[in-house]
């Protein structure tokens, strides 16, 4: 004990959650180590978030030019892909953003030490240190910002080539002709839209009756329609349930709902069915804290656990794993235990979902606020009608606007179609604080931009639209 | 005044106010129900808090 | 007078305002007829905002195409621009996007006549019909929808094919080698960096001192250095005096403002110097309304001139020549028309130039704040620091975030980047609802997305951003 280094505040894990604490937490005047067991970004700069949209981005690119002929761009033929080259760029990118990460928490005025830690007391905290050995410390305050890991499945064990999780899948070393990924959820279609757009021939495997349960059902059906038209097989109320290899590929049994089975050729398995936290190892018995049946810790409003010294940030502390919520929870966290009365009192986690076409939502789904006892009105503005959309030739999908039917309360905005993603935050700023629809479509927005098309949803919501028919 | 005397802002699960206006009562330990909202369709406003903090602290009703 | 058709509202011109306040009107159960001369739809359907987006977007993506290589997508070859296969698609646009118009007027309720509408009094107007013939009309009001036509040079007159002004200029059946544009505002510089973005070497002139006069100076500063990068000449403070035509071309002579002469030889020469309303031959003078030394028709906050039963809206009623703002003028007028209390009480009409970088703003620049006696803040995000904007290859540019240094307000957001025009609708929402900077920065914005740059530049104004330094 008398060897300890001591610290106001230790940060476990060097990820969204743990870097943005770290940061915050130092530049709040706190002597703040981060510990980091393997590099800093954690999953979302690493291999998930940043090294997923650079492929995604590409990917899109690479199906947009399809159709430049018919607008004038002619004589260019098909792309080859070549793998190597995209992977050296995607990977410049991550190298960029990592060593980023490390200077931020450096001139803020963070510590940081690389190794693998676990708790040994309500203020210490112990890391085997990656470049050997163990070292002791101590702080006032112990923040968990572990993260979460591919969830793998017994029947096809993962062996990094042909049977992957989402970590290797985007450090692929070739297209595979043929892929199966099994779960419909945002990383499996995210990925498998991702293939399908660089040529590959994709089939998803979903084990419950909807795609990406949860989301508004029409952007749903629009993504799904998209995706199918471009070739991909849907299964849904499918479970694999076993493997074996071929001469030309892996045999993947599938069985549905019924009991009927059937076989998949292909020539590389994602697993794609979940992630699960990283709180197994960390010592957490030892002071009192019993992690939920699924792994995840349990906290307040102000991230903290049951020990009231140590609290728990991100994918860790529970749904949604989402590297934004991860960002502005470890926020609220560091500013309280600098003594600030922060607070999680957000009224909405946006979320992007990156297929091709993107959907993004905030807010309530209609059967959402209906459950919650609101009487609701529904608005909607295709993008087949904007202008915009036509000249960017992508007008699939629609802005939904969930309103409170009497009060004119947003309640959610439901988009899918281009940009989703980007479009979003508008809607997200609008729910914060607390937009009526009036406030929205009476916002002058400019002309011509996919952003009208928030407005247009407003306005049709409340029956004043001049650009579409009001029902 | 008793609480029953206070204007109420629209409250679903949360206020009817901004991050902003919620940060501010939250800094100065301030139950933003508590506080007489002006805006339109009873949205408590940052200048509410601001004249809320500012006014006398109400005198508790007799028990 | 017997045989003059009676109505409740007459609006003269089929542009985004006299359609849109037609459209509003009849919704609203007011007797409408809608005059037009040539199209519906006016400037902007037709040669303005839509056709020139369609060809930028499509020129974006020639240049896009550039760098595909450096990320794998290797082997395709530079496309040939087929100009007339371009111009189809276009016109197929616009056509539906017109018609679409036909039918929203139709389908509300609203009548149309083509021909040329003259006021011969507070309550009548006189079309000489398209089809011949002239024909009386009476209203309880009348809506001046006029709009606004290119100005020429007396030096350098429009022939159509090689003098030309922004009508021609989207409507081009070759892409010219060399181009002179005559005028770096709105108009000017798109139409320029779309012609460079399919090939042209392109000379922009300006009189004054900067390009784009009035719009954030950084802003401007970046897109003029990309634009410079790509192989555009820039000759600010330059006039153009008269031209020559040669054997290879037409020798364009310009004047700086020290009275050194150049001569300039290019092929096809566009004159975007502005755009004059269209108010003269209206029979303006018979109702006693006097047009400024401009042209523009004087309005109050609900769009009605000196005359009461006579208003003016969009590009004649006065700057900012934006459709937007004649769509919002237009809905104002109709419903005060139809009754309603509406009013013209926006605090912001945000603006988009569609460079290539884009632009986008709305509320203050610093400059204009300053001016009003406004103590400021300013935040800066850096689009080189975004994730996504490096998965798309866009790095350049930033989000600028202008507030009252004491109360936070968000007083102006101008940015310079990729998907500028679409990322300002989030800003123009948070400053018509009085938004301060911690609204925006407490909002969770989803990762990773450009929006977060929003977000990130109002942390960065309050000096807590932890994903770039706090300067
Ligand atoms: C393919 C994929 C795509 C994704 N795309 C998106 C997206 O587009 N948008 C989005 O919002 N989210 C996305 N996510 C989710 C996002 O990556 C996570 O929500 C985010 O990374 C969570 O951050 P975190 O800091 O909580 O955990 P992590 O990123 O998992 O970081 C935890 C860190 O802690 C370290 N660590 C763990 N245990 C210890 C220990 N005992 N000692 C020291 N260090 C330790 C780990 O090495 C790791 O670096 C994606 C995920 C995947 C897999
Ligand atoms: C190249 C270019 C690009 C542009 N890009 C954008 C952009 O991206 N975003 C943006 O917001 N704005 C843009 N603008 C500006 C935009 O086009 C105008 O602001 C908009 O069209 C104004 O609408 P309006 O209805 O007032 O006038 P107009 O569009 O000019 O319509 C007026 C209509 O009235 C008709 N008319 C005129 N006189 C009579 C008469 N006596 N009788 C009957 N009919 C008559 C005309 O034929 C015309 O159809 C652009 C303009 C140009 C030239």
């Amino acid at each position: 004990m008398a060897t300890a280094e001591r610290f106001d505040a230790i940060v476990i894990g060097g990820g969204p959650a743990g870097y943005t604490g770290a940061i915050r937490l130092a530049q709040l005047g706190q002597r703040t180590l981060c510990v980091e067991k393997e590099d800093l970004g954690g999953v979302c700069l690493n291999w998930g978030c940043i090294p997923s949209k650079a492929l995604i981005d590409t990917a899109h690119m690479n199906h947009k030019l399809k159709d430049l002929e018919a607008v004038g761009l002619v004589g260019m033929g098909a792309p080859r892909v070549e793998v190597a080259k995209l992977q050296a760029w995607k990977n410049s990118i991550v190298k960029k953003l990592v060593s980023g990460v490390g200077s931020l928490l450096k001139s803020n005025g963070a510590s940081t030490v690389f190794g693998t830690a676990r708790i040994t007391g309500p203020n210490s905290v112990s890391v085997a240190l990656r470049e050997g050995g163990e070292k002791q410390y101590e702080a006032k305050a112990i923040v968990i910002a572990t993260g979460s890991s591919t969830i793998g499945l017994p029947s096809l064990p993962f062996d990094g080539r042909t049977i992957v999780g989402a970590r290797e899948a985007v450090s692929l070393d070739a297209i595979p002709k043929r892929l199966l990924v099994l779960g419909g959820g945002v990383i499996g279609l995210e990925l498998g839209s991702m293939y399908q757009n660089f040529g590959a021939q994709v089939t998803v495997v979903e084990a419950l009756p909807q795609l990406l349960t949860g989301v508004d059902k029409d952007c749903v059906a629009v993504a799904q329609r998209s995706l199918a038209k471009r070739g991909m097989t849907i299964l849904v109320n499918h479970k694999a349930m076993g493997h074996e290899r071929t001469k030309t590929g892996i045999a993947v049994k599938v069985v549905d709902d019924k009991g009927v089975a059937s076989t998949i050729e292909v020539d590389v398995v994602l697993v794609a069915i979940g992630m699960a936290p990283n709180s197994k190892g960390l010592g957490l018995e030892t002071v009192g804290i019993t992690p939920d049946a699924k792994g995840f810790i349990a906290t307040n409003e102000v991230g903290r656990t049951n020990v009231p010294s140590i609290y728990a940030v991100g994918d860790v502390s529970g749904a949604p794993l989402l590297a934004h919520k991860a960002f502005k929870e470890a926020v609220v966290t560091a500013e309280v235990i600098a003594g600030h009365r922060s607070a999680k009192d957000w009224k909405t986690i946006p979320a992007a979902v990156f297929t091709d076409p993107e959907i993004a939502y905030a807010g309530l789904t209609e059967e959402e606020a209906v459950r919650k006892g609101r009487e609701v009105k529904v608005g909607r503005m295709p993008f087949a009608a904007s202008g915009r959309a036509m000249a960017m030739r992508e007008t699939e999908g629609f802005v939904k606007t969930v309103m409170d039917k009497s009060t004119h309360e947003i309640l959610g905005v439901h988009i899918v179609g281009p940009r989703a993603s980007d479009m979003i935050s508008e809607a997200a700023l609008g729910i914060e604080m607390g937009a009526f629809a009036e406030d929205i479509a009476l916002t002058i927005h400019p002309h011509p931009t996919l952003g009208e098309a928030m407005m247009i949803s407003s306005e049709h919501a409340l029956g004043q639209a001049t650009d579409i028919l009001n029902r | 005044a008793a609480a029953g005397g206070l204007a109420t802002g629209y409250f679903n699960d949360k206020p009817l106010a901004t991050p902003a206006t919620r940060k501010l009562a939250r800094d100065n330990n301030v139950d933003l129900r508590s506080v007489p909202p002006t805006g339109p369709q009873g949205r408590t406003t940052k200048a509410d808090v601001e004249t809320f903090l500012r006014s006398p602290a109400p005198v508790a009703p007799a028990a």
